[in-house]
């Protein structure tokens, strides 16, 4: 297993090099001179000039693509073009709020998911499980900025129970959690239910009712162990996804967050800084699959003997 | 009169469907003498499954049954609620699956599953449990037991996954036991293991029903056999009684093509069509549709399953005659 | 399933009683917003984000609101003098001024402040560049500006190179926020790190968190009349509805209204009493800038013809609901040398048609691009172009509105190719030269801006009207010029300024908003209940 | 040997049935079946076809154009004149949402069908081919989805600028790598199959191999992932318009809709509101569409 493991991690730095390397190149074949987006109304030549040789951006792609990696293993992703701050200390910042949004979402979607997929199983067919299964729909179907709109509407703004926006206390992140975990809620809801209801079929629940299992032994000893395989994948992924993809919930409540940087770093043309959020969101992308494949191999025997 | 283990008196198992309700077991009676092997033969689909399941009180939504009555050791089961039932199973009638492949929880160790059975019945110890079940292992004749204990079921091959189930079914030493097609998904040597195996459970005093759609097996194990066709018992008897005379034209036709098979040939002599949608059941014999000899009669009325010899039955109004002639 | 539901009402309950937030305001605590987030506090660095430097800093002047105009008035200064030429300002300083670290205010800061801005040699380099010398200290030539004559601790005079009368004005721009010498050149992070962002102000910025919100509190060594105010927090709220929902919820005491569309203002603040209300002329105009390297814009008769299309009045009422007056000018109503009496461009759609004829073009032959910047344009503005399109089209113009992203459009903006554009121009200082100087007054700002303004002889014209000292001459050359620019040339239409709007909560009493040519405000300006 | 036999004959009516109609024949008595025992799948193509007419005949079904403005109108509620009110401009709000409707459905379906394109012959190609091709590509695809979707598209929207075609593009270079590594998987399958070694023996060509024999039947496959992939790409460039990355006017799509709309929530909430439920019905269409065909035409689901 140790063995699949490293490989699977190889690959993973493997792939992690190619994002760098793409993120930087596309960064670059932008038109346009950043100095001069960046300087705006009142730019004049000299200045711009003098920027871009401080920026080393009058290097060779090559040269500036080393510098970066070079300088990025010090920890040092260079200054923000838009904020004027150094781009790790604004990343630290905001990653510590991202973080706990996508934990809060985490739990919620987890939750609220799995109970409503193992409902909507076991009453299938039935009018909870519709009810249940319309909700996670709507999760799914619902643009991300629709569901967070409603939600701050009625719940901060009309009945006051929550507040608006910002991260002043934990209250505040639990709506825009219920927003960006609500997508993957249902997801989680549909995959629980349609694995379960398949695990439900197999050979093995039918020895365990033989053996005098009733139904919430069979459903929480037999099935549900095997049911949250795929999920528990599925929800690692997620999570790596809620991590890196809170962009328009973070617009929305206006939480200082990573996503937040990415669209202040696109509006503002500022390369370090979209440089340094893509290359973070890319990351723990590429470590939550790892770790999925870990978590999976560990958890089915099937997988950890042979691997 | 002999004991029986298990008394099915005109089964009925009805499923709503929406194209109407269909019946996959039909006024199916059938008895178990205690101490004996008795089996249950027919193609798939036929309902001898759904019959052990009903047996079992293991019926799939939305099936369910509508009539008749299951007699276990001479006590009534058919109204027992569900609570009551699972006291039953694993404890006086076990059941064992198809696919041992698939049978077992694959991500539970399999020596944790075979002594789950025995805590849900007993109020022994984790010690005594483990311990009873290495006895267990032993009695079913599974080499190694203690590795054999933690090892996960795909760590096993398929002979040693159907002992290991056999030894679930029989930890709790039921009365009866109901196989179904026990030896469909093994290599032939594994299958001759595994029937000696339930001979010796016969003969330690476990009555056995057997279902299965291979007359091979039947022949070599059962003392009695029930052949089911579209729902319904069409012939019974004593296992050498339909062997040698089988009266239906639905067994024989079994029995050609099996023996064609043996013979290696390169025609494949198969009874012809398949087995009738439950939906649109002929009026009269179920197998009117398929039976090379059937008349006018046989597609308007129902047979009768009536004794064409002492202890053989079958439901032909062919059989009937020829009997008679 | 029953659980599940009281488990919820529960949960419902728990975080009704977790939601007591709302009415927890200190006293003297003022809570705004803005869009975006500021991208430094240093003024050599940016001519966008004032908001810090406004409160933190003083200037030698400030524009403040007299009771008919803009007046220019004395701040860090108790007294000053010009020379006969126009060309040396003598300064005395206010005595016993000190920076909010305890450092004394002297001559020599406000020198440090001028030669910082060239030293750095970024943004706001123009004013300090008129001083003597100003172009070699920005060039490293030289160390201190040579026109810079500090006498005392309080007295100091400067000399131009050339003679400039709105020069007090220029001083009152926030650009010119005096710094502390000792301070800000031992500071490592000045304008980035709060604790090195010194001032004489009203207020120290003790908290900034990047895409947050930043906090300043009232400085007790502040030299003026302590504000109402003691605290601001100031968060970065990019959802202008969100920022309409918190305040309505009472989690911020002012709004600016800059930006919002005026129907939801209207919509959503219809029920707030009259005096909640504030609304201030913003000083500067929107306007539709020409290309006069383009096919067809060069003609003037076309030029005009699209001025004759656009209806201004009709934007001002329907998407502006009458929060915007119109502006006829260049030099827009407020400023100095603003003329009443411009005659250009009465909305005659059959005269626009009749005039393209005559300039020999078919129907629907002239086009052009619009370019819009998508990043940046409100909705209004957005409205703006849609309208100003389907007008021309109305006049048999084709106006093709272009999407642009925002660095796009400003490279392609200042290689000067951009075809046409709507602007808005908000006036720095109270000078007719912020505004004429920055669009007509070198070549290379006419093709900066992308007008390619043709007449070299009124491009020097506009440069040299700085330099006219009497006040009454130089108030005509400026009138001369901006109906030369407008009524003839039709360099551009102009059509409207927006009134800045604000919205007052229930714990801000009164405000005053003093000048409303950029968008950031004075805190000392609000008054708490 | 004997079980098989058996087992053989135990299927030999099903096997029969299922020889003697080929794979069309085959394709479109699935879709029966679908059409059949699936009836939300039905309801939901019955949507989407009339929704693609709607958006054909926009002219024909309004009298109003796409960008007449009336600022004289501006958000009128629903009713009257204006059946569903109209926007910030005076705009008829049903004309404009069926207008948009052209654009987001094109969104939908045209990334989709590039993707599916691209993704199908290279999945082929490097499940074909094997070794130093099949790495390249693959380890392309990793990379490809190593990012979250969303921060993919916009980076790219970033590097190309707005507009609709760059919005096709994006969506399309976002979506084709999950296309590429299911059917390189198919392929790795199928290559060994008796009828490509048939092929190969008989002196086919690799070319006509890949796109004759092995494309062709991995068709049940890609027609799910290109019903799947439409809303997908409708909602990604919804969420690009909400941060101003996606279509630009004057186009409309329902995501630039739905975010202008956004900012009159309270005074028009109609603005937001249709255009959303607009969305909202077709990525359901679409997913249950999806769904349905996944059900009869994806072997792994026969069981149930």
């Amino acid at each position: 297993m140790l063995r699949t493991l490293a490989r699977r991690a190889l690959q993973a730095l493997v792939v992690l090099i190619g994002v760098v390397l793409l993120i930087f190149v596309m960064l670059r074949i932008v038109p346009g001179n950043p100095i001069e987006t960046m300087m705006g109304e009142h730019a004049n030549a000299e200045t711009i000039a003098r920027m871009t040789k401080e920026m080393g951006l009058d290097q060779p792609l090559l040269t500036q693509f080393f510098r970066y990696i070079g300088s990025a293993f010090r920890g040092d992703f260079g200054t923000s073009y838009s904020l004027g701050k150094p781009v790790a200390q604004l990343i630290g910042n905001a990653f510590v709020n991202t973080l706990l949004l996508a934990v809060f979402a985490a739990v919620f979607a987890w939750i609220f998911g799995i109970t409503c997929g193992i409902i909507s199983a076991v009453k299938k067919n039935r009018l909870t499980d519709r009810i249940f299964m319309g909700v996670s729909l709507l999760g799914i179907s619902l643009p991300v900025f629709m569901s967070a709109m409603f939600l701050q509407y009625i719940f901060a703004f009309k009945l006051h129970w929550l507040p608006i926006s910002g991260t002043d206390s934990w209250t505040g992140f639990i709506l825009p959690a219920i927003a960006l975990g609500w997508n993957s809620a249902g997801q989680v809801a549909q995959i629980t239910r349609t694995t379960l209801l398949e695990t439900l079929q197999e050979d093995y629940i039918d020895t365990a009712r033989a053996k005098g299992r009733g139904p919430t032994g069979v459903l929480l000893r037999h099935a549900l162990r095997n049911a949250m395989l795929p999920v528990l994948t599925m929800m690692t992924i997620q999570f790596s996804g809620l991590l890196s993809g809170a962009v328009i919930t973070e617009t929305v409540f206006s939480i200082n967050g990573v996503g937040r940087l990415m669209v202040q770093a696109i509006s503002g043309r500022d390369i370090p800084l979209l440089q340094a959020t893509a290359l973070l969101a890319t990351t723990v992308v590429i470590l939550g699959n790892l770790l999925a494949d870990s978590l999976y191999s560990v958890l089915d025997p099937r997988i950890r003997k042979e691997g | 009169m002999e004991q029986k283990t298990l008394e099915v008196r005109n089964l009925t198992v009805c499923f709503r469907t929406e194209k109407g309700i269909i019946r996959p077991v039909n006024g199916v009676s059938l008895d178990v003498p205690a101490g004996s092997i008795v089996g249950i033969v027919g193609e798939s689909g036929c309902g001898k499954s759904m019959t052990a399941r009903a047996v079992m009180g293991l019926l799939r939504y939305p099936g369910k049954v509508t009539e008749g009555s299951v007699l276990l050791n001479g006590r009534d089961i058919t109204n027992l609620t569900e609570k009551e039932r699972r006291k039953l199973r694993g404890a006086e009638v076990s059941m064992i699956f198809q696919e041992p492949m698939t049978s077992l929880n694959p991500v539970v160790r399999v020596g944790k599953q075979v002594e789950e059975a025995i805590r849900l019945h007993t109020d022994c110890t984790k010690e005594e449990a483990k311990a009873r079940t290495l006895e267990m292992f032993r009695e079913v004749e599974i080499p190694e037991a203690e590795t054999r204990y933690k090892c996960y079921p795909h760590q096993l091959s398929g002979g040693l996954r159907q002992r290991v189930l056999i030894a679930m079914a029989m930890i709790c030493k039921p009365s009866l036991l109901i196989a179904d097609e026990p030896t469909t998904a093994l290599d032939v040597t594994v299958e001759a293991q595994i029937l000696k195996l339930l001979e010796q459970l016969r003969d330690g005093g476990t009555s056995v029903l057997i279902i299965s759609h291979d007359l091979g097996v039947i022949a070599k194990v059962c003392d009695y056999v029930y052949v089911m066709y579209a729902g319904r018992i069409v012939e019974e008897a004593e296992t050498e009684v339909i062997f040698r005379r089988p009266a239906h034209p639905y067994t024989q036709g079994l029995f050609r093509s099996v023996a064609s098979l043996r013979e290696g040939g390169s025609t494949l002599e198969t009874i012809p069509g398949v087995v009738p949608n439950l939906h649109r059941l002929p009026a009269g014999c179920s197998f009117s549709l398929r039976c090379g000899e059937c008349d006018a009669r046989c597609e308007q009325e129902l047979p009768e399953l009536k004794e064409t010899e002492p202890g053989h039955k079958a439901r032909c109004f062919r059989t009937g005659k020829e009997a008679a002639e | 399933m029953k659980k599940f539901i009281s488990l919820l009402i529960v949960l419902a309950m728990l975080l009704g009683c977790a939601a007591a937030f709302a009415d927890d305001a200190e006293a003297g605590l003022l809570r705004t917003a803005i869009r975006y987030d500021i991208r430094t506090m240093d003024v050599a660095r940016t001519t966008d984000d004032y908001l810090i430097p406004m409160n933190v800093f003083d200037r030698l002047f400030e524009t403040r609101r007299g009771k008919d105009s803009l007046e220019v008035v004395k701040s860090l200064i108790t007294d000053y003098s010009v020379s006969e030429d126009g060309l040396t300002y003598t300064f005395t300083l206010k005595d016993g001024i000190v920076f909010s670290n305890g450092s004394k205010l002297t001559a020599s800061d406000v020198q440090y402040t001028f030669e910082r801005l060239l030293k750095i040699a970024d943004q706001n380099t123009e004013i300090p560049l008129e001083v003597v010398g100003g172009a070699a200290v920005m060039k490293k030539e030289a160390d201190t500006l040579a026109g810079f004559k500090v006498t005392d601790d309080t007295h100091f005079s400067i000399t131009l190179t050339a003679p400039n009368a709105g020069f007090p004005a220029e001083l009152s721009a926030p650009a010119m926020s005096i710094v502390d010498k000792e301070t800000t050149s031992a500071a490592a992070a000045f304008g980035t790190e709060p604790k090195d962002t010194i001032g004489t102000g009203p207020y120290i910025v003790t908290e900034w968190i990047s895409g947050d919100h930043y906090t300043l509190v009232y400085n007790d060594k502040y030299w003026g009349t302590a504000p109402s105010v003691k605290k601001l927090i100031v968060k970065t709220i990019p959802d202008a509805n969100t920022q309409n929902m918190m305040f309505l919820n009472k989690e911020l005491d002012i709004i600016d209204l800059q930006n919002q569309d005026a129907v939801v203002i209207e919509g959503t603040y219809k029920s707030m009493p009259a005096d909640r209300m504030v609304s201030t002329p913003k000083v500067g105009l929107t306007y539709l800038i020409l290309n006069e390297n383009q096919k067809y814009l060069k003609d003037v008769k076309v030029r005009k013809a699209i001025g004759m299309a656009i209806n201004a009045d009709e934007i001002i009422q329907g998407i502006f609901k009458g929060n915007a007056q119109r502006e006829k000018g260049i030099i827009p109503t407020g400023v100095f040398a603003h003329s009443d009496d411009m005659k250009a461009f009465t909305y005659d759609p059959e005269g626009a048609k009749a005039l393209l004829k005559e300039a020999g073009y078919a129907e629907g032959e002239v086009t052009f691009e619009l370019a819009l910047n998508t990043t940046k344009a409100s909705e209004s503005v957005k409205l703006v172009y849609s309208y100003i399109s389907s007008q021309l089209k109305k006049a048999g113009i084709t106006a093709n509105v272009v999407s642009y992203e925002d660095s796009a459009w400003a490279n392609k903006r200042n290689s000067g190719e951009m075809e046409s554009f709507v602007a808005t121009w908000g006036m720095d200082y109270n000078d007719p030269a912020n505004i004429m100087y920055t669009f007509f007054g070198t070549a290379e700002n006419v093709k900066m801006r992308s007008i390619n303004y043709p007449d070299a002889s009124i491009i020097a014209r506009v440069s040299a009207a700085r330099a006219i000292v009497d006040d009454a001459k130089r108030e005509a050359e400026y009138k001369a010029l901006d109906k030369k620019l407008i009524e003839e040339d039709a360099a551009w239409i102009p059509m409207y300024a927006e009134l800045h709007l604000w919205c007052l909560g229930d714990r801000v009493a009164s405000f005053t908003p003093q000048w409303a040519g950029f968008a950031d405000f004075y805190a000392a300006d609000v008054t708490l209940k | 040997m004997l079980r098989k036999k058996r087992e053989q004959l135990e299927q030999a009516a099903d096997i029969r049935l299922q020889s003697q109609i080929g794979e069309e024949e085959r394709f479109w008595f699935l879709m029966r079946r679908m059409a059949r025992e699936n009836k939300t799948a039905v309801i939901s193509f019955i949507f989407i076809v009339l929704m693609i007419l709607a958006a054909i005949l926009a002219p024909v079904l309004t009298v109003y154009e796409e960008n007449d403005m009336d600022l004289m109108n501006r958000l009128s509620a629903p009713g009257g004149a204006h059946l569903l009110g109209t926007d910030e401009g005076g705009r008829d709000v049903l004309t404009r949402l069926l207008y948009g409707a052209r654009v987001s459905l094109l969104i939908g379906v045209i990334p989709a069908l590039l993707s599916l394109i691209l993704g199908a012959v290279l999945g082929v190609i490097a499940g074909y081919r094997g070794g130093i091709t099949d790495t390249i590509i693959m380890r392309i695809a990793d990379v490809t989805l190593a990012f979250p979707s969303m921060l993919l598209a916009m980076v790219i929207m970033y590097a190309l600028g707005g507009g609709l075609i760059n919005v096709f593009l994006t969506l399309t270079l976002v979506n084709w790598a999950s296309v590429a590594r299911v059917v390189r998987s198919q392929t790795l399958q199928l290559k060994n199959s008796e009828f490509v070694e048939a092929a190969r023996v008989m002196g086919v060509s690799n070319r006509k191999i890949m796109m004759r024999h092995i494309l062709p039947n991995c068709l049940p496959t890609l027609l799910v992932l290109f019903t799947l992939n439409i809303p997908t790409s409708i909602l990604t460039e919804s969420s690009l318009s909400f941060l101003g990355l996606g279509v630009q006017p004057p186009n409309a799509s329902w995501g630039l809709m739905i975010n202008t709309g956004r900012q009159y929530l309270f005074t028009a909430p109609w603005l937001s509101f249709v255009p959303g439920i607009a969305i909202m019905l077709t990525v359901l269409a679409f997913n249950f569409l999806g769904n349905g065909l996944l059900d009869v035409l994806d072997p792994r689901q026969k069981k149930q």
